[in-house]
């Protein structure tokens, strides 16, 4: 193949990377592009050196899964001075050069609350939200708070605890929940959990106080959540389809590669970035999965049925039969 | 009347060092207690103390072994996530095929497994240690980045889940409990066991005509070990199940949902910590095996000397912390219902930090492994405390590290008086 | 001559060779002793004394040569097969592990256990109480971690520790170097004594009254090498000192062996 | 045959571990070449090899002291991130308000700033080591938690961008280097004060009237460092600037972009890392603190007895490792263009790796400069080579764990045959 | 005497205490020393010796008691403000750093510089051949560090640390306790040639005829307590020996000061 695509991990950590990777290798050699790779692992500083190694290795497109937005700065210049066009994948990069393509995080905040929200729409919150260090945990606590500040507002609902959960370690928010539970005589009626990591942990401290299937939401779609959903000891959990996401992001790279504006890319807007660059950006749609609608993933053959429905009972659950 | 108490004390013979440590629990749980309205010193947060310490507890009881024999292990944490992600995977996706869901054979192959692993594992690093004269510190630290590297592969990142319920019950949670009735029975065994060794113990230095304690003290302390067995038992056993998980466990057993308050008991985590802890004190002050670990780490020249084999002693040192690193997990993971690629995570800080806030010299050639259960206790007393007064996360880390400098100042501030 | 009548020595160290990078330790010498004899061994600092009764209790490897116990050749690689021998030693550094007690220490790595296996401390304190009574009346620290003992008080735990188990060779470097004028005698009545019980021992010293006093045979070494082995009924003060310092033996006649 | 190099070889006086160390990373640097089809050993990788080995190079330069004491500092990469985050702030929030944006003294006060904070937080951490006897394990681990949860406080979690343009040449990157001329004229400096400094030294010998090294062995060692020297400014000035970037640079000056090929030349944090090698090559074998440093780490209490006041020592130490640990975070965040929260996390594992890698024995005592700048090289070459390859990133870190522990075992049983 | 014409002595320790947790080592003693004189300090292991003359040299704090130079009080609280009053001691455990070498070991503390500021090690080597050849002349090992040497020789670097730099105050801990004959009778030479030059030592020993031989005064120690000091030309070995080992001065007419 004469095009090569170089991709940016930031890490591997969460579930969900493998998938996503899955997804552009498949779009690449659709396309005749050989895929190149490196894994970051969660430090900026090595995707520095990464991305370094990657335009060395002759990459013509870079696809970056950041690590941190501003940090990936110095290697978007290195890009641009061999003109090697950037697609900031997932994650934002403040610099005008690249081209975004994401579901938008506020968003998946938001669809984590309302879904909450519908289950319980009045009584005692608890917000459990991700790594302090990781600015995604702010913004999904964000596109959380804008859905809920109404019903704050009218009295219906109070947050009566919130934490940050180290290093999204599920064990972690468990001990958290544990605490908060006891620091409030397990006067809680909904948990907002910013992934579906410490909404695990989250489940494992109502269950040992017999308050399993209290609303829980979480994000990424990963198997256990899934089942989870399904036992109904997690009202939800936002699905960022990795394999569109991944795809998208193949088709575009293979595009600009060869030559193509960022504007001419289909689905291609304007949209300006809350710190006031003005970025050429597709998003795509998360989807929340609730007890209603599963078929969504087992349909988009995402988990297979028998993983889906471990301990369900086949006649509550209509998937399940 | 402050000459009468210190004799008191003084003729109990008791090791002062502890008092302190005990001393600062005491403390700690008074002013989160007061912070918290009161709901820090309760039968429930007592209860979930004990459950969030054991997996470090068990592990920090083999790391004074460790770190009496001048080692470090930094692979702990690691190793617990590798072993768990095997025991995940063997339970969740292996097992079932031949032996079906829930077979009741399913936890004991698990934790053999995990076991056997982790045996093994320790002792290659014990012998890369001992025989190859790596240092710990290089080789754990190796291990570190190997093993949480290994994890990942075994299901690419994947989290494990859901886990065997049998296996669920040794993390405790409202099911994984000895309930009342066992709680007691536990209680009064250990009560006996205490006063028959005291009595053993007593006789045996008669026999040899050495100065034995008063009378009085021998009484007073037996008292003072019963209090504490008994009312241990009586707090946990006052801290009832709530009404969702007693209506779900009948449920499952197919009985009728009672009336009367149903008590939690001592948490099974927590009896494996006891079990466990009971049986490395023995091996530390009984057996030649910990008379050896204690002499190599006074002087490893003069071990050898002496014909000892300290080789072969670090291959089994790190060996038993693989087998304890492994019961860790299975509290860890079963705690957890699940198993992701980050669990344990940082874990071989805590654990040092236990032991070492415990009173075990980084030195080598001290420690005790009840200091090393009290050091992890204040450890997540601190943690847990602030979780619940709501101290930010960033702030929890200032606060511990703090406390853990501070912890082992205090401590060696002490002996250098004490040994003066 | 004690030995006269035993067919093999107990110990005999045949051509031992050691180097440490390049430097000839000890430079192919050979030594032995029979039952119920003193040798003494002799040199200036650094003559190679240590290193060569190393080799004999398995604290180092030699390069080359070859041990042999009751004329049988033994293979020696580390203290647990000299202990196996029933080889014991007092080291020029003690080895005692500063942590623990001398009870501890004394009966380090052969602990008296009960029938369950259980090290059983109290008659271990009761047994050493017992030697060291013996040993050095004026040691009373029974309790102490031994780094909180003095020069000399190491040293008699070491002593002890090594007459304690029924050697039936007894390596010796230095015994007394740190001990009182008492402490000393008390050891040179040990020694004739565990002499009378039949014991081989090799004991090193560079007082050479001691030497003279105690030994059957002196062999003296000079940079590794063996000067010779003498008979010490046979010379003097003097010849031993022109030995150590010169490096010649006496004229033919004295010589033994 | 064999023997003649054999004897060539000894003769040269040369450390043989070195030469080991030098053996095994040029079979790394071939073995990546041939996986990347020759793109490894090429002016570009090997420029950017040294920019991104600088930050953690200056760091172990100042960890091999803090080991040769027998103590270890685990709190560097938090440092790290600490203060990039103080100079951070500092330059992009407070002084811009002060002196405007861009001004040429930014960069300066930030350094200064920086340095301050890490010398101040080193000698802290020292003191408490050294005058309150706290193991540095302890205090560095408490450093560890707390100054990674002081830097998110910072500014809450965000991350700071963009850096100052001045302060960002620190780092690298196309336009922070020294350029082809300027490169020339280190190097041919650097060649004279070679030969000079061999010369002197042979004098002095000589004057003592001790035995000297064959003329025909000086000559050849000063060949080979001259060839060295300029053998690396040869390298670094054959690699031009990509066109994008000299349009940039020129426009950026307002001058006329050139036709010719513009050349890199050594970048800066390179020279920053060779200077500070050189100073504390220097402090390590011709200062009394240096002297004290591996007498305090052969035997604390006999450098104690000798006079030397080893608490202060300690202080001193740590106080130097926490100026070089801001330096480093210049470098690291300059070359970032940004500091973020992760900024240098695990770089503590990585100095030590380094330190240790390069010869430094944990026990203390024994260790030298060039030999942690060979440990950084080496590990941060398999780093970069597994990551062009395209290894993935969990079995790289198996791969690293793995070396770690090779390397430092080679290193022992290379000294354990030396030494017989 | 050779004190008799001193106005001070030139070390006073007076009414020293010491006690380890508890058991007191050192219990109320004083001692003294006039420049050029020789003082042994006898006593059985334990007695409290190393114990005492550490308060001296700055390793250990005492717990009571005054130390007076040339009449005057002074503060002693590290081994520091020892050196600086130029006591020098050769402790009994020698205090090398085993990963240097001789030369650096020996002027540890006191490195020759250049104007520059920085350390001449060739400077310090030359130095270093000179006093060994002085001291034990089969010493070789220049370039090794000193963990390679035999107990002797380290003893030998130990002692010319000491003696190398103009002290007027020596403290001697056994410090032939590890030599050899030829080496032993050197640095009793090279004690008697620094009693000439006015410094005054303290010695400790347990070779009874070496105290005799080389000691213008004794200090005998028994369980921490001072049994006694006699002037040695008045007593006999054997008055010593019953101080050492009962603990009671020969009878009054033999006492000195
Ligand atoms: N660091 C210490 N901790 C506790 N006790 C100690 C310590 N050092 C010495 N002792 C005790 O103090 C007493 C005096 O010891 P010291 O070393 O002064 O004796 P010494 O007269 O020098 O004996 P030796 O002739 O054996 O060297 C001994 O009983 C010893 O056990
Ligand atoms: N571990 C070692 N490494 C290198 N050289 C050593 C080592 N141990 C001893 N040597 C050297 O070997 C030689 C013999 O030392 P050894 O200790 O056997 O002497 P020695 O006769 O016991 O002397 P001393 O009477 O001083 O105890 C000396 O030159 C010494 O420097
Ligand atoms: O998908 C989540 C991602 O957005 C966040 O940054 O890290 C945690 C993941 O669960
Ligand atoms: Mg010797
Ligand atoms: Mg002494």
């Amino acid at each position: 193949a004469d095009l090569v695509v170089g991709v940016s991990w930031s890490n591997f950590q969460e579930e969900r990377w493998k998938t996503d990777e899955a997804a552009i290798k498949a779009a690449l050699e659709a396309a005749g592009a050989d895929y190149i790779s490196a894994d970051a692992q969660a430090s900026s500083s090595k995707q520095l050196s990464d991305i370094e190694s990657l335009i060395a290795r002759g990459a013509d497109a870079l696809i970056i899964l950041a690590q941190d937005a501003s940090a990936v700065g110095p290697a978007v210049d290195a890009a641009t001075d061999e003109g090697i066009p950037v697609i900031a994948y997932d994650r934002l990069i403040e610099d005008s050069r690249t081209f975004y393509l994401t579901f938008d995080n506020v968003e998946v905040g938001r669809m984590q609350a309302r879904a909450v929200l519908a289950a319980q729409p009045e009584g005692n919150y608890v917000m459990i939200k991700g790594s302090p260090t990781d600015p995604n945990a702010d913004f999904l606590r964000g596109g959380q708070q804008e859905v809920l500040q109404d019903a704050i507002d009218a009295g219906d609902i109070t947050i009566v605890d919130e934490a940050y959960t180290d290093g999204w370690v599920p064990a972690n928010a468990q001990r958290n929940m544990e605490q908060i539970l006891t620091a409030n005589d397990n006067n809680v009626d909904a948990v907002v959990a910013s992934n579906d990591g410490t909404a695990g942990g989250v489940v494992a401290a109502l269950t040992a106080q017999g308050m399993e299937g209290l609303p829980v939401s979480g994000q990424d779609g990963d198997h256990a959540a899934l089942n989870r959903v399904a036992l109904g000891t997690q009202t939800v959990s936002v699905w960022k389809d990795a394999r569109e996401l991944g795809k998208a992001a193949g088709n575009i790279a293979v595009d600009l590669a060869n030559g193509a504006s960022m504007s001419e890319i289909e689905g291609a807007a304007l949209w300006t970035s809350p710190a006031g660059t003005e970025i050429q950006a597709k998003f795509l749609e998360p989807v929340p999965i609730t007890i209603d609608n599963l078929d969504v993933v087992l349909d988009a053959g995402w988990i297979a049925k028998d993983a889906l429905c471990v301990g369900v009972d086949g006649s509550k659950v209509a998937v399940c039969n | 009347m402050t000459e009468t108490l210190k004799k008191f004390v003084a003729g109990l013979e008791l090791d002062t060092r502890m008092l302190g440590m005990i001393g600062a629990l005491v403390i700690l749980w008074l002013s989160f207690n007061m912070f918290t309205d009161g709901r820090f010193i309760t039968p429930r947060n007592i209860f979930n103390l004990s459950v969030q310490t054991a997996s470090v507890a068990v592990m920090a009881t083999g790391m004074v072994f460790v770190i009496v024999t001048r080692h470090i292990d930094l692979s702990v944490g690691s190793l617990l996530g590798l072993i768990g992600m095997l025991m995940g995977t063997l339970q969740v996706h292996i097992l079932p095929q031949f032996l079906g869901l829930e077979h009741p054979l399913i936890w004991v192959i698990t934790i053999v497994a995990g076991v056997a692993v982790g045996v093994i594992v320790g002792a290659a690093q014990g012998w890369v240690i001992g025989y190859l004269a790596v240092p710990s510190f290089i080789v754990t630290l190796g291990g570190l980045l190997m093993y949480r590297g290994a994890a990942w592969w075994v299901t690419t990142g994947q989290t494990v889940a859901p886990l065997d319920s049998n296996f669920r019950l040794l993390g405790g949670g409202a099911e994984g409990t000895l309930g009342a009735g066992l709680s007691w029975l536990v209680g009064i065994i250990a009560t006996i066991a205490a006063v028959v060794m005291m009595v053993l113990s007593r006789r045996q230095k008669n026999s040899h005509g050495f100065k034995l304690k008063p009378l009085w003290a021998e009484f007073t302390l037996g008292g003072i070990v019963i209090a504490l067995i008994l009312g241990f038992v009586t707090v946990m056993n006052s801290y009832p199940l709530p009404k969702g998980a007693v209506r779900r466990i009948y449920e499952a057993r197919g009985e009728e949902i009672p009336q009367f308050a149903v008590m939690h008991g001592i948490a099974i985590p927590v009896v494996i910590v006891i079990v466990i802890a009971i049986i490395m004190t023995i091996i530390a002050r009984r057996t030649r095996f910990g008379r050896y670990v204690f002499a190599t780490g006074g002087n490893p020249e003069a071990a050898e000397l002496s014909g000892i084999n300290t080789k072969l002693l670090t291959v089994k040192v790190f060996a038993l912390m693989g087998a304890l690193t492994a019961i860790a997990a299975v509290i860890a993971s079963a705690r957890l219902g699940s198993v992701g690629n980050d669990l344990g995570t940082l874990d071989e800080l805590r654990v040092i930090a236990a032991a070492v806030i415990g009173g075990t010299a980084l030195a080598g050639g001290i420690g005790t492994i009840y200091g090393a259960l009290l050091g992890a206790l204040i450890m997540q007393s601190l943690q847990s405390g602030m979780a619940m007064v709501g101290v930010d996360a960033p702030l929890q880390s200032i606060v511990v590290g703090f406390v853990l400098v501070l912890a082992v100042y205090l401590d060696i501030a002490y002996r250098r008086r004490a040994g003066q | 001559m004690t030995h006269a009548n035993a067919a093999h020595p107990l110990v005999e160290m045949r051509d031992i060779h050691v180097s440490f990078g390049g430097i000839k330790a000890v430079d192919h010498v050979s030594i032995d002793v029979y039952p119920g004899e003193v040798v003494g061994l002799l040199g200036h600092n650094g003559a190679g004394k240590s290193t060569l009764i190393k080799v004999l209790s398995g604290a180092y490897k030699r390069d080359a040569g070859e041990i042999f116990i009751n004329g049988e050749k033994v293979e020696i690689h580390n203290p647990r097969d000299a202990r196996a021998h029933n080889i014991e030693t007092i080291y020029q550094t003690l080895a005692l592990a500063d942590n623990l007690d001398a009870a501890s220490n004394l009966f380090l790595g052969r602990e008296i256990t009960n029938p369950l296996g259980f090290v059983n401390d109290d008659a271990m304190e009761a047994e050493t109480r017992k030697i060291m009574g013996k040993l050095n009346p004026n040691f009373k620290k029974f309790a102490d971690p031994v780094s909180a003992l003095s020069g000399g008080q190491r040293q008699s735990v070491a002593i002890a520790r090594a007459v304690y188990f029924d050697a039936r060779i007894l390596i010796m470097d230095e015994p007394t170097a740190a001990l009182g004028p008492h402490e000393t005698q008390m050891v040179a009545d040990l020694i004739k004594q565990l002499k009378k019980a039949g014991i081989g021992i090799f004991l090193i010293s560079h007082d050479i009254h001691d030497v003279l006093d105690l030994c059957d045979r002196a062999s003296v070494m000079k940079n590794g090498k063996l000067v010779g082995t003498v008979n010490v009924d046979d010379v003097t003060d003097d010849d031993l000192l022109s030995m150590i310092i010169l490096g010649k033996k006496p004229d033919e006649e004295t010589i033994t062996s």
